[in-house]
Parts: structure tokens; C-alpha cells; sequence
């Protein structure tokens, strides 16, 4: 039994608009596991991988590929909130061990929290609400929200205006635009006219770049404080040129967090790939490790899930994040950095919301 | 909204409809003029694109980047209709379709070999870079209003090209007859090959005018391929005008579509390209 | 290719789809219900673009349509019953394209391409932005229909090699009646339709009428698919009513060669056989597909379908230089 | 008194500022070849298309047996007996000669819904389909694909065609221009047993064979009727000879 | 004798698997005008179209003043001083009246520009009063017209009509058969392809029959004219 190793099944965007994102989770995933000299509780890894395109009209498929098909012990994945919901599906209906390294659907972890499902990210909700927080915090009465007409950017939305509003503040417009249109000046015009304190987006990738860079041209940057979570200054803050200098922004993780884990950690994924890792990259190392700790508790015996289970459920994780455990649903307990923009980097400049859980609503486990 | 804000997105409408029309512009030559169904326009308007982005970072300079882009473009053109579309002329339409979704997943992967799957930022060219205040808290960026002006002048050079020189001539007679046009003495595959070449050029001149105030992105090109076609389309196939047009009324129906209908932004391009159509069946400008 | 050949050759295509459940494995069987669900839809569209010419941009509409019906019109907590929901499916997919068609067909060739794809955008913001199918998200089925009837039950979709025979039942159902329904005068009118719409007017066909009818069948049938494509992945997302989804089916049809409905079967089996194949061999798959359809439309006029006749004549040609 | 099958009052159409016809009327009665000569771009195709219903009529009426036909569209009129040819060959290229009469003699009666039907197996229209190319001179070529053709045979295929619908009233657009002299002269004879038992409209510029066949004569000059009568009126009319047949061909015959 | 300016020695043509052409020689001297004859589908417009390039000839040779030319492009060919008035038109119906008439134009092969778009005008006076109609909506006979005048505008040495006549009113009809004698003097060479026989006879020199892509007489157009029995056996009449 212990002969055989443990089947990991990837699924990843490997093309297309997430396809960084898709390699820097998969890199740190192998990263870790090579750190514990390629086997994790005495069982080697063997991967299975699967390009899930981004596309949720083929998730349930592709996750057959690696659940049915190959047998994957493990189900590992993905960006895309959707096809992650997908996925879920596929692994509940055959009790595989899934882990999401990514996708923030609040569902995830609320009502279609599972047993056998567990996230090393983080809730849409998470990031906005303590940004939220942060903004009434820092003053603001008034806000104004902008995000993609999709199910992560409304989630965010609703985290926002969830902590802004409990601070006694007030979102005066919730603005959409269809996903992923990049043309926003009737929004900034809009903007412009309301004159709000603060305002509040969700963007990410291209558009997150585009968006930035339209905002300050636009001379709204001076004077309306823009604030987001964090993926909108991730891996975008080059392509913004200095559109994106001290824009303010919450995450679970920060460039240059004063923690041995992290130096550690960035130093080798520097050193393996040759270029800094991002967040997306902890939340692979992280997915690798809470495996690790599952298995750790089995002695590298998968067929004992309940205890498996257990173990990972109460598991602390030494993240290059900072330490975090799971909720009850399953999803991390983990500080909210505030970041500011500085060249291509965000560095913290405090915490946002400390040990922050998302409140799991619906979930029946 | 008050009288300035309205003003205000008024200028928004016609500059993105200004812009969608730059977008558009090689695909009105190459689809709307040759006839060619080409759905790797996004691709090459996203090679522009990157390669703004990878030229300015050697160069340092978006002019000098667009200089030597061009020529490239043009030979990448030429080279492309001389080893594939060439065959393609006597052939179903639909063919095309099918060769040039081939090339778009083949420029997608060989974009992320070679310059990967990073999110790039291409500089505002510094004698464009600042803004002109517009109320107390919005302020237009020079480089938008120059980009619509570029655009205006392609338009007016397309529209002479097309409509008034025996080019134009020429290649429109091509789109209907190849044969008849040999017939006549005229070298029908050099001049398409030349035409197409251009179309291809336009598209990336599009993309690295673009370039700086869109960002460089992994599957940019999708994005810009179906609103090019609705704007060829409904402007009428072949008027160059009726693009312009197009371009303006698709500006106005986003722009203010997100004003008033927030709830069905995403519908109403798709709206009024049904409604022109429902309309007039052939095009705002039906050809001539 | 002698038609007795080619007779032949589909009864042994078709004896080995019925056997794959007993050799293949569940996935694979899977696997290939998707494909023949994709057959079917591609079929349904080569009866617009193939026979009556008309390029429909927006198929995935219907299809994507009945999908949503299979789940919107299925009770929560219970499976549905068969017999009744699919006629359901189907009959909205069916008022769908027969509405929808009332307004495209009054446009033509690329006018008429655009259009089709305009309606199929709005479904699908609709689908998208509002509540109705779960939104961005998409909508779970939990239950695959029941087929009980009267107390009977004549097979389990909860299993999937059932699911599966009852899609290649679904499948040849549909391309023998095609072909019947393309011998027959009506069918003959829509040839008549692609090659000349104007000379089928002026000699007394009401061809509006014919490509309304055309029109609504295919939607029906795309509906089929989308139907039996629900029921077997249990989930719906407005991606399958989207511009991606129909672009996808038409170029299964233009690849097996338009015109021909073992070819749009082919179609339907090549592209997505190979990008199953090539996705498993390498993550810069895309590359090599597009190599593929770039090589096929060079070298293969005609598409798939054009094939066999190519080789005999070549193998003829061969003979008589011989 | 003949029976009067068809009939234009005032028809008139513009194109933009042209009036490609002016007031036109007409009427075609059964047993009776009716010619209608103009020079180029007098309006006589114009003139068809608006009684074939192609092109709607900026004023005037059509009735057809004393029915108001002028709203019916073209299929409607081809399907109560208004059958025509085009002056450029309109046919389905890519069906063979057979297919395309065939398609032409299904439209009498189209049986639509009969859809597990072999249309083949329909012999009433099949039989249709072949006595009309056997009419026309193609019977040896039923089989060739009508884009192969060439253009003096897919000239033949379009008046076959018109043959296969048995309409009542006949509108021929040129039938004679492309054919050479024996198929012409073949086509004369076929329209002389034709004319027995419908209305003609006969458009060309073949005189010899107009004025075979022709039992009545308008000639349309810039749109308007410049003169209306019987064949042998019309050759001796001056301004007919002046506008259209040129002077030295009255003096010759 | 002067110049061969087209020749065609041994062409066979083929239709995928039907034998059109088979073996046709053929020749047209600078100035000369040519009747080219046969019934319908006798392979007229395909012994054209092979010299044209518009079809590749499997077999045989071509050459233009003495160039062979055998598989070259058409513009190549054409560029010689041909001009084609195909039958069945060929217009271009999304080009205005003008612009089917200017996209052509060029100076013949000696550099002169004898037809002008104003002379073309001039033989087409109807054409000017439709100048700025699309091709496609001109009636019939206009459309033959630009036809012509759009070959002309070529300034050809070699004038290649087939059907050129189709269409036309009587009184065009003379006059076009007028201004083809008028080419002839300028030195033109024409090949006529037309089926109305005794006009043909009339201005050629010289006449050629084809009977299933052969040629079965080619000699002067007085005997064909004289030689009722020859029409008859061949062309049908
Ligand atoms: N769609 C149209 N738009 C504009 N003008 C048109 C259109 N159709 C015809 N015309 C013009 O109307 C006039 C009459 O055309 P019509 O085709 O009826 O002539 P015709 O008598 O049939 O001539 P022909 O003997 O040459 O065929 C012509 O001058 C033509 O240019
Ligand atoms: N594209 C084609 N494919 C197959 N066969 C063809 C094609 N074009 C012409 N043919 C055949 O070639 C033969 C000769 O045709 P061609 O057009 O040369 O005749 P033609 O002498 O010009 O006749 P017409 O006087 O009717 O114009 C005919 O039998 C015709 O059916
Ligand atoms: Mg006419
Ligand atoms: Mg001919």
C-alpha cells in the first residue's frame, strides 16, 4: 500500500487569461512537495494534470478526467470560481479529497461546503469585508462599487458594502459592467459626479491593469481614494505603469511580510523558477501542505478519510501568510493584510482584519 | 445626471466609438472589402499589441516602436496570405472561418511561449501623457483624444483608398469576381496579398495605439474580435462609412447603456446590432 | 464512394459504438456520450448551414435552452419524469428558434450570421446576468430524469452506460430522420433554398415558411442535445448558450464537411476526440490543434466527409497509372 | 373574345430619379403571344419583374383573371399560374438539369409535410420534370450538372424550367438570347404550340423570331409604350423603326 | 503576312474526368477579325478560356506574339494586349458604372490610349446616362455594353468577344457589328464568337468551326458564307 504513491490530480488553467495564475499554484504545489524530498508521509506524488481552459461548460468533464478516469486521490483546483463549483460536484459525488487553491466562490465554503472539500485561499468575502472595514475606518462615509457582473466580483461587492455599512458608512451606487469588458469612462464620469469618499472595485489581470491606469488618468485618483482587494494590484502593478503607486488594497497575503516562513519560501521559489512568487503561489505551497498535514495524521494511509479529514480540519498551517487554521467549513482563519502600492511590489502596512472567518453561512456538515 | 456630466459622456461615446472604429479598421478592409471571413483579427490586433510592449521596452519610445512595427506587420501579413489564404479564395467561405479559428489558438500559444502569460503595461508616450480637466474632479487624458484623431484620419484614408482609387476599385471587383479581374490584366493574388497585408498592419497598428491605455493581456484579441465584426456588419459590409458609423452608434449604445440600464449593460450591443439589422437588413450603408 | 460501401461502412461504425459500454471503461463511455450528444447537435446545425444555407451564428442557444429547462422544469427534490420533460425541453428550445426565426430569417448571408448571434447573446446575458438559471454560477441537476412508465421501467440514465445507449438511440433516431426528411420534397425545397433562394421564390415556394420550419427543427433537435448534454453532466452554465459554444458546433460541421451528416457526426467526433487526445499529451495542446484545422483546411477540401471519395479517386487514379 | 389572363393598368416605376416605366399597360390573353420589344434599358425586364411580382410597382394594378394580384409576392403570383424566365440565367447550378426542372414541377404541388416521402418516388412531378428538358432540347443532358452547362444549354435549362411550373401565363425574359440557330429555331416552334393554350409575354430581340411567333406587338421606349398593335403595324411604324429597329431593316424586308 | 499574335498549337482541355478540347490548333494575326463557330456546348468559350490561363489546358501550347506562355497567370497573358468580353457579362455589380469602366483602364501594349473613358461614352452614350448606377442594377443590354467598353478601356491589340451580342437591340446590334469593322481598321485583331452567323461571316476574315473540341474548318469566312451545306452539317441551321 505505502508502495504505491499518491495520485494528485491538477487541474489548472494552463491557457488563457488565468494561465499565470494557473502555473504559479502548480510550481509552489511541487515546491513544497520536492522540499519534503518528493514524498509526503513516505508516499511519492504522482501528478495527473487536466488544462481546465477557464470553461465551466467542460469543469464536470475534466474533473471526471482526473476523479473517474485516472483515480485521483486527490483533486486540486482551480481559478475559476465556476468551474471550481463544478468541480466540487464531481468530488462530492465520489467523496474525492478536494482542494481549492484559489477560486473564492463564497458557496465553496457555505452552501456547498463539504467534508471532503477544503480551500487554502480565501472567500470573495474575506478580502472585501476587511477592506470594508478598513475604509470606514479610515474615515470614509460614502461609498461608490464597481465590479464585473459575475459571481466573484458581486460576492466582493457584498463583503465591501457588508463591513462599510455595519461601520456606518453607505454604498451610494453598485455599479457592473459585463465581464470582461475593459472600456469603464462612463463609470468614471459617473463617479466623478457622485463624489463619493471612497471608492471600491473588483478587478483582476488585464482589466485590473487597464482600469487602474484609466482611474488616474481620469484624475480620479487624487481625490476619490480607490480601494480593492488585492488582486487588483497582484501581478498587475508593472503593466500599470505608476497608475498603480499607493493604491490601497486588502489580501490574505503581502510582499515582504517580516516572517522566516516567507523569506524562506520566497527565496526558494525564486530560486526554482526564477522569478518572485505572488499569492497564488502560497495558496498552492499552502494546498500542499494541508495535504501533508492530513496525511502526516494517517501515516500516508488515504482510506482512513474521516481521520484524514479530521486531522486537516484542525490543522494549523504555517503559511508564508502567517499562520492560519480552517473553519469550520473549511476555509482558512486568516488575517487580512492593508497594502499599499509601492513600484511592483504591496507591502503591508497593517492588518485589516485579524484572524478573519468568513461567516460560512449555509453550510450544513 | 446634470448637463455637464451628460456632455461629459457624450465625448465618452464618440471617443470609444472612435476607438472601436480604429479596432475594427483592418478587419473593414480585410472582411468588409476583400470579403475574407477573419477571425484571427483579434490575433493580430493583440500582436500589435505585445508587440508594442516588447518593441517600446527595447526602444523606449511608442513612435519609433510603431515604425518598425509597421513594416512588420506588413511582411507577417504578406507572409500569412501567401501561404495560406491564397488557397482559400475559390473555396466555401466557411472555410476560412475554419483556417483562421485554427490561427487563433496557434498565435494564443505561441504568445504565451514566447512572452508569456504576464499582464504588461505599455507607457503613454511622454508628449501625450498628461490630462485635460474636465470638471472639479474629472480630467480627459490627451492621449484618448489623439488616438481619436488617428482614427478619424484612417477613416478618411481608408475611405479614399477604397472609394476613390482604382485600388479600391480593384479590390472590391476581386471580392466578386477574381477571374473576370485576371481577365483585365490585373494581378489579382499580388494585389490581395498587398490589401491583406495592410488589413493585417492596420489590426496591429490598432493594437499598439491601443497598447497604452488598454494593457498587453493574454486573450486581448478575443475580446476586440466580435465587436469588430458587429461594427463591420452592421455598418453595412464594404462602406467604410457605415463602420464609422457603426463604431459611433455601438459607443453611444455602451456608453449610455451603462447609464440607463446598468442591470442589461451586456445586452444592449447585441440590441441594437439586432434592432439596425431587424431594420435595415443590409447594414446601416447598404454597399454601393 | 459506392454508397453500399459506405452503408456498410456506418453499420460497423455503429455496431462498434454499441459496443464500447461493454469494453470501455465508465469515463470513456461518458466520454463518448458527449461526443454523440455533440453529433447530434452538430447535425441539427448542418441542416441549416449545410442544406439550407443558412449560417447560423447563435446555435448554442437552443441548445443551451433545454439544458436549462432540463433542470428549470425538474422538480427540486426528485427526478423528473422523462417522458414528460424532454418533450418540454425540446418543445421550448423548438418556440424559442421558431420565434427567434420569425425575425433572423428576414436577413441574409452575413447579415443573417450576425443576427443569429445577436439573439444568441441576448439568451445568453439573460441567462447570465439575471437569477433565473443561477446566474454567473449555473444551475446543478441533481437528479438525472426518471423513465418509468406506467410502472415500467425501461432503463436507468442513473447508469451511465444506459444514459449512454439511449443517447446513440437519440442519435441515429435523429440522422435517419434527416436523411428521410432530406430526401423528401420538403427537403429538397431547402437545397433548393441554399443554391437559390431567389428562383425557388419566383417558381412558387413560400421559402420563408421552409426556412421557418428548417429553422425550428434544428433549434428542436439543438434542444435535444442540450437536453441529453444537462442530464449527463448534471449542470448547466450560460456558457452553454455562448458565442464560444456556437462557434465550437460550426466548426464541427464546416471540419466534417457541410452538407453531410456523417460528416457533421465525424465533425463532432474529430475535434473534440483530438482535443481529448491532445489536451492529455501536453498543456500547449491549443498548438497543436490549431496545426491540425490549419493542415486540415489546407489539404482537406471539402472536410471529413469529402475524404473517402478523395481516397478512392486517388487509389483510381493510382490503378490506372499503374 | 379572348380570355383575358392577365392584366397591367398604369404600371409605373421608379428608380431613384429614373422612371424605368411610365404608365405602362398591358394585357395578355390566352392563345395569344404577346411581344414586348424596346431597346436597352427601355424597361421591359422592369416591366416583367413588376408583373412577376420580383419588384413591386410604384403605381399601378395587376389582375390577374380579374383578381387585384398587385400585393401578391412573387411566389404567390408563380403559384396561381404566372410563371417566368430571366433574361440572366437563374438556375440552380449546383443540382443537375433534371433536379432543377424537377424542383420546378414539385412546386405545383409541393406535398411539404409528406417528409418520409422520396421526393423521387413522386412520378406525376418527376415526369413533369423530364417531358419539360426533353421541350427544351436538353433531354440527353438531364443528368449534367446544370454549373456545367454550357451557356447556350443553361439558357435552354431556364426556359425548361419555366416549362416544368405549367403556368398559365408565360413571362419570357430573352429565351432566345445564347441559343444558337437550331435550338432558336426549335424554341419558335415550341412557343407556337405553347401559345395555343396560354398567355405569352414574350421579351427579345431576335426580330426574325419575334416576328414568327408574335401575334400582338408593344414597343417600350424609355418606360412608356411608344406604340401598341399588330406585328405588321408595328415593323411599318416609322418611329418603332427609327427608336428600335433601325431604318435599312424595314426597307429590307 | 503579319504578326501571329495569338497561337495555340495541340490544346486539350478537361472538366475533371470530360475531354473537352481535344487537340485544337489555333492562330490570329495582328489586324485580323476571326469567326469562331459551333453549336451550344461545343467548346467555344473553354478553347478561349485554355488560351486566357482562365483554364489550365492539360496538353498544348500557347504563345502571344511569340512568347509562350503556356501556364503562366492570366493578367500575364492578358497583359500581352488581350481583352475578353466574356459571355453571360461578367460585370462587377458592387462597382459603379464608372468605376467597371475606369479600374480597367491602360495604355495597350504600344503606350497609346486610343479608347479614353469618354470615347467608350461616346460609342455607349446609355452608359453615360447611367454613369453612377451600381453594374448590378443595369438592365441587360447596358450591362453588355460596359462589358465592351470595359474591354476597350484596356486599349487591346487582340479583341476576344464571346457573345458579345447577347442582349442587344437591333439597332445596338448594328451599330456594334459597325464598330467592329471600325476596330479592324485600326489594326485590331478581333475573335468573335456569336451566333448569328451570317453577321459574323459578314465582318471576319476568317472563320473556325468547332464540333465537340475539334476544329472542323478553318479557312475564309466567304466559303462559310457560300456554303449553305457547311452551316447546315455543322452549326445546325
Ligand atoms: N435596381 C435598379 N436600380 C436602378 N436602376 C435600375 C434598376 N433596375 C433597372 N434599372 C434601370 O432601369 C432601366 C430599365 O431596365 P430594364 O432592365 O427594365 O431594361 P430592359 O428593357 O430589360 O433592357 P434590356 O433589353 O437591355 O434588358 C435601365 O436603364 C436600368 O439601368
Ligand atoms: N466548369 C465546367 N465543368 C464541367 N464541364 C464544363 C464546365 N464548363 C463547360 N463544361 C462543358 O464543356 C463543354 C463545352 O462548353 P463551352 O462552354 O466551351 O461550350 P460553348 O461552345 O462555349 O457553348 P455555348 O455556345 O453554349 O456557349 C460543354 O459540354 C459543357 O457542359
Ligand atoms: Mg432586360
Ligand atoms: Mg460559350
Amino acid at each position: 500500500q505505502a508502495a504505491d504513491p499518491i495520485k494528485v490530480g491538477m487541474m489548472l488553467p494552463a491557457t488563457g487569461t488565468y494561465a499565470k495564475l494557473g502555473s504559479a499554484i502548480d510550481n509552489a504545489f511541487k515546491l513544497y512537495v520536492e522540499e519534503q524530498g518528493g514524498t509526503l508521509a513516505g508516499r511519492s506524488i504522482e501528478y495527473h494534470a487536466v488544462d481546465d481552459e477557464s470553461d465551466p461548460a467542460k469543469a464536470t468533464e475534466n474533473a471526471n478526467r482526473l476523479v473517474v478516469r485516472d483515480g485521483v486521490d486527490v483533486l486540486v483546483g482551480t481559478v475559476h470560481s465556476g468551474v471550481a463549483l463544478a468541480m466540487a460536484r464531481v468530488a462530492k459525488q465520489r467523496d474525492t479529497l478536494f482542494l481549492v487553491p484559489n477560486a473564492g466562490a463564497d458557496d465553496l465554503t457555505r452552501a456547498q461546503c463539504s467534508p471532503n472539500l477544503f480551500r487554502t485561499s480565501f472567500t470573495n468575502w474575506q478580502p472585501a469585508y476587511a477592506m470594508g472595514k478598513a475604509a470606514t475606518g479610515m474615515g470614509h462615509k460614502t461609498a461608490v462599487t464597481l465590479t464585473w457582473k459575475y459571481a466573484a466580483g458581486l460576492e466582493a461587492v457584498n463583503g465591501f458594502k457588508q463591513a462599510f455599512e455595519e461601520g456606518g458608512g453607505k454604498v451610494v451606487k453598485e455599479l457592473t459592467t459585463p465581464f470582461p469588458g475593459v472600456e469603464f469612462q462612463s463609470f468614471l464620469t459617473e463617479i466623478a459626479a457622485l463624489k463619493p469618499d471612497a471608492v471600491y472595485v473588483f478587478f483582476a489581470g488585464g482589466g485590473a491593469a487597464k482600469f487602474a491606469k484609466d482611474y488616474a488618468a481620469a484624475g480620479l485618483k487624487d481625490s476619490v481614494p480607490l480601494y480593492s482587494s488585492g488582486f487588483l494590484t497582484d501581478g498587475t502593478l508593472g503593466a500599470m505603469g505608476g497608475a498603480g503607486e499607493g493604491l490601497i488594497t486588502a489580501l490574505h497575503y503581502a510582499d515582504g511580510l517580516d516572517n522566516a516562513k516567507d523569506k524562506a519560501f520566497r527565496a526558494a521559489y525564486q530560486a526554482k523558477y526564477g522569478m518572485p512568487p505572488d499569492v497564488y503561489a502560497v495558496q498552492g505551497y499552502d494546498a500542499a501542505q494541508l495535504l501533508h498535514a492530513g496525511l502526516k495524521a494517517v501515516g500516508g494511509d488515504m482510506s482512513k478519510k474521516a481521520e484524514m479529514r479530521a486531522a486537516m480540519r484542525s490543522a494549523t498551517i504555517e503559511s508564508p501568510r502567517g499562520n492560519f487554521t480552517l473553519s469550520s467549513s473549511h476555509n482558512p482563519v486568516q488575517d487580512i493584510y492593508l497594502r499599499k502600492a509601492s513600484g511592483e511590489e504591496n507591502p503591508s502596512t497593517g492588518i485589516a482584519a485579524k484572524a478573519l472567518a468568513d461567516p460560512g453561512t449555509g453550510c450544513k456538515m | 445626471m446634470d448637463f455637464t456630466t451628460f456632455l461629459i459622456q457624450l465625448l465618452n461615446a464618440v471617443q470609444y466609438g472612435l476607438l472601436l472604429f480604429l479596432v475594427a479598421s483592418g478587419l473593414t478592409l480585410v472582411f468588409g472589402i476583400m470579403g475574407i471571413i477573419n477571425l484571427a483579427h483579434g490575433s493580430f490586433y493583440m500582436l500589435g499589441a505585445y508587440m508594442a510592449f516588447v518593441l517600446t521596452s527595447m526602444t523606449g519610445n511608442l513612435l519609433l516602436t510603431i515604425l518598425i512595427g509597421i513594416p512588420l506587420a506588413l511582411a507577417f501579413g504578406a507572409a500569412l496570405e501567401a501561404l495560406l489564404f491564397t488557397h482559400l479564395y475559390k473555396r466555401n467561405h466557411l472555410d476560412q472561418v475554419l483556417l483562421t479559428y485554427g490561427l487563433i489558438l496557434i498565435f494564443e500559444e505561441l504568445r504565451s511561449l514566447t512572452v508569456g502569460d504576464d499582464v504588461h503595461g505599455v507607457p503613454v508616450p511622454e508628449m501625450f501623457s498628461m490630462s485635460i480637466p474636465l470638471s472639479d474632479t474629472l480630467s480627459y487624458p490627451v492621449y484618448r483624444l489623439v488616438i481619436s484623431a488617428v482614427c478619424l484620419l484612417l477613416a478618411l484614408g481608408l475611405y479614399l483608398l477604397i472609394q476613390r482609387t482604382r485600388l479600391g476599385m480593384m479590390i472590391r471587383a476581386g471580392s466578386h469576381d477574381r477571374d473576370m479581374v485576371q481577365a483585365l490584366g490585373i494581378n489579382i493574388n499580388g494585389l490581395y496579398r498587398t490589401v491583406f497585408a495592410i488589413g493585417v498592419a492596420l489590426a496591429a497598428l490598432a493594437g499598439m495605439l491601443a497598447a497604452p491605455i488598454s494593457s498587453v493581456y493574454p486573450g486581448m484579441g478575443g475580446g476586440v474580435l466580435i465587436i469588430s465584426f458587429v461594427i463591420v456588419v452592421i455598418g453595412g459590409i464594404g462602406s467604410v462609412w457605415g463602420a464609422l458609423v457603426a463604431a459611433l452608434v455601438i459607443g453611444f449604445a455602451d456608453t449610455f447603456g451603462k447609464v440607463f440600464m446598468p442591470d442589461m449593460a451586456g445586452l444592449t450591443v447585441y440590441l441594437v446590432m439586432a434592432l439596425v439589422l431587424l431594420w435595415r437588413p443590409e447594414g446601416i450603408f447598404r454597399k454601393g | 464512394m459506392n454508397s453500399r460501401v459506405s452503408t456498410f461502412f456506418k453499420l460497423a461504425v455503429l455496431l462498434g459504438l454499441a459496443g464500447f459500454p461493454f469494453f470501455g471503461s465508465v469515463f470513456y463511455t461518458e466520454v463518448l456520450a458527449k461526443i454523440l450528444i455533440l453529433a447530434i447537435f452538430a447535425m441539427s446545425l448542418d441542416l441549416l448551414v449545410g442544406f439550407t444555407g443558412l449560417v447560423s451564428f447563435g446555435h448554442a442557444a437552443y441548445f443551451g435552452i433545454a439544458a436549462y429547462m432540463a433542470v428549470l422544469l425538474a422538480p427540486q427534490s426528485e427526478a423528473a419524469s422523462l417522458w414528460i420533460i424532454l418533450p418540454l425541453a425540446v418543445l421550448c428550445a423548438g418556440i424559442a428558434a421558431f420565434v427567434i426565426g420569425i425575425f433572423v430569417l428576414r436577413t441574409k448571408g452575413i447579415y443573417f450570421i450576425m443576427v443569429t448571434l445577436a439573439f444568441s447573446q441576448m439568451a445568453y446575458f439573460i441567462f447570465h446576468d439575471t437569477k433565473l438559471g443561477g446566474g454567473s454560477d449555473g444551475i446543478y441537476l441533481d437528479y438525472r430524469p426518471d423513465a418509468t412508465i406506467a410502472g415500467f421501467t425501461p432503463f436507468d440514465f442513473n447508469q451511465t452506460s444506459h444514459l449512454y445507449f439511449f443517447v446513440l438511440a437519440a442519435l441515429v433516431a435523429v440522422y435517419v430522420f434527416l436523411t428521410l426528411l432530406l430526401r423528401s420534397p420538403f427537403g429538397r425545397v431547402l437545397v433548393g433554398i441554399r443554391s437559390n433562394e431567389h428562383r425557388m421564390l419566383s417558381l412558387g415556394y413560400a421559402t420563408f415558411r421552409y426556412k421557418l420550419a428548417a429553422f425550428t427543427i434544428a433549434g428542436a433537435l439543438a434542444g435535444l442535445a442540450g437536453f441529453l448534454y444537462a442530464v449527463l453532466f448534471g449542470f448547466v452554465t450560460p456558457e452553454y448558450l455562448s458565442w464560444h459554444k456556437s462557434g465550437d458546433v460550426l466548426l464541427m460541421v464546416i471540419l466534417g464537411g457541410m452538407g453531410n451528416l456523417a460528416g457533421a457526426v465525424a465533425g463532432a467526433f474529430v475535434l473534440t476526440g483530438l482535443q481529448e487526445v491532445f489536451a492529455d499529451w501536453t498543456k500547449h495542446w491549443q498548438l497543436l490543434m490549431g496545426g491540425v484545422i490549419v493542415l486540415a483546411v489546407l489539404f482537406m477540401p471539402g472536410g471529413l466527409a469529402a475524404l473517402p471519395g478523395r481516397i478512392v479517386a486517388r487509389l483510381r487514379k493510382g490503378e490506372n497509372n499503374g | 373574345m379572348a380570355e383575358i389572363l392577365l392584366k397591367a393598368d398604369g404600371l409605373t416605376r421608379h428608380f431613384g430619379g429614373l422612371a424605368a416605366n411610365q404608365d405602362v399597360s398591358l394585357s395578355l390573353e390566352r392563345g395569344v403571344l404577346h411581344a414586348l420589344l424596346g431597346p436597352n434599358g427601355a424597361g421591359k425586364s422592369t416591366c416583367i419583374n413588376m408583373l412577376s411580382g420580383d419588384l413591386p410597382p410604384t403605381a399601378g394594378r395587376i389582375h390577374y383573371c380579374s383578381k387585384d394580384i398587385t400585393r401578391l409576392s412573387a411566389y404567390q403570383r408563380s403559384r396561381i399560374g404566372i410563371g417566368r424566365s430571366y433574361q440572366r440565367t437563374n438556375i440552380f447550378t449546383q443540382f443537375s438539369a433534371l433536379e432543377n426542372c424537377r424542383l420546378a414541377a414539385q412546386s405545383r404541388h409541393p406535398r411539404p409535410w409528406r417528409i418520409f416521402t422520396d421526393a423521387l418516388s413522386l412520378t406525376d412531378t418527376l415526369e413533369r420534370a423530364r417531358a419539360a428538358l426533353v421541350e427544351a432540347g436538353l433531354g440527353a443532358r438531364a443528368s449534367v450538372i446544370a454549373g456545367t452547362l454550357s451557356h447556350g444549354e443553361q439558357r435552354q435549362l431556364e426556359i425548361a424550367m419555366v416549362l416544368a411550373t405549367d403556368a398559365q401565363v408565360l413571362l419570357l425574359d430573352e429565351p432566345l438570347a445564347g441559343m444558337g440557330s437550331n435550338e432558336s429555331a426549335q424554341m419558335v416552334e415550341l412557343l407556337n404550340e405553347l401559345k395555343k393554350t396560354r398567355a405569352i409575354l414574350l421579351v427579345e430581340h431576335d426580330m426574325d423570331a419575334v416576328f414568327a411567333v408574335a401575334d400582338r406587338v408593344t414597343v417600350l421606349v424609355n418606360g412608356q409604350v411608344l406604340e401598341s398593335g399588330s406585328p405588321e403595324q408595328i415593323r411599318n411604324s416609322a418611329e418603332v423603326q427609327e427608336a428600335y429597329l433601325g431604318v435599312e431593316e424595314a426597307v429590307h424586308v | 503576312m503579319s504578326e501571329v499574335l495569338l497561337e495555340a498549337r495541340g490544346l486539350h482541355t478537361y472538366y475533371g474526368l470530360s475531354h473537352i478540347l481535344r487537340g485544337v490548333d489555333f492562330t490570329i494575326r495582328k489586324g485580323e477579325a476571326l469567326g469562331l463557330m459551333g453549336r451550344n456546348g461545343m467548346g467555344k468559350t473553354t478553347l478561349i478560356r485554355s488560351m486566357l490561363g482562365l483554364v489550365k489546358p492539360a496538353g498544348g501550347s500557347v504563345s502571344v506574339r511569340g512568347v509562350n506562355v503556356t501556364g503562366a497567370p492570366t493578367y500575364r497573358i492578358v497583359r500581352h494586349g488581350l481583352a475578353y468580353v466574356p459571355e453571360g457579362r461578367g460585370i462587377f455589380p458592387n462597382l459603379s458604372v464608372r468605376e467597371n469602366l475606369l479600374m480597367s483602364a491602360r495604355a495597350g501594349v504600344d503606350g497609346q490610349r486610343a479608347w479614353t473613358f469618354e470615347r467608350v461614352l461616346e460609342l455607349f452614350p446609355r452608359l453615360a446616362e447611367r454613369i453612377n448606377n451600381g453594374g448590378g442594377q443595369l438592365s441587360g443590354g447596358e450591362q453588355q455594353m460596359l462589358t465592351i467598353g470595359r474591354a476597350l478601356m484596356t486599349n487591346p491589340d487582340l479583341l476576344i468577344l464571346d457573345e458579345a451580342t447577347e442582349g442587344l437591340a437591333p439597332l445596338l446590334m448594328k451599330e456594334i457589328w459597325r464598330v467592329i469593322g471600325e476596330i479592324q481598321k485600326s489594326d485590331i485583331a478581333t475573335v468573335i464568337v456569336d451566333k448569328n452567323h451570317s453577321a459574323v461571316t459578314a465582318v471576319t476574315d476568317r472563320s473556325m468551326i468547332l464540333v465537340k473540341g475539334q476544329v472542323v474548318f478553318d479557312g475564309p469566312s466567304a466559303e462559310v458564307r457560300g456554303d449553305p451545306e457547311l452551316i447546315q452539317r455543322h452549326l445546325g441551321v
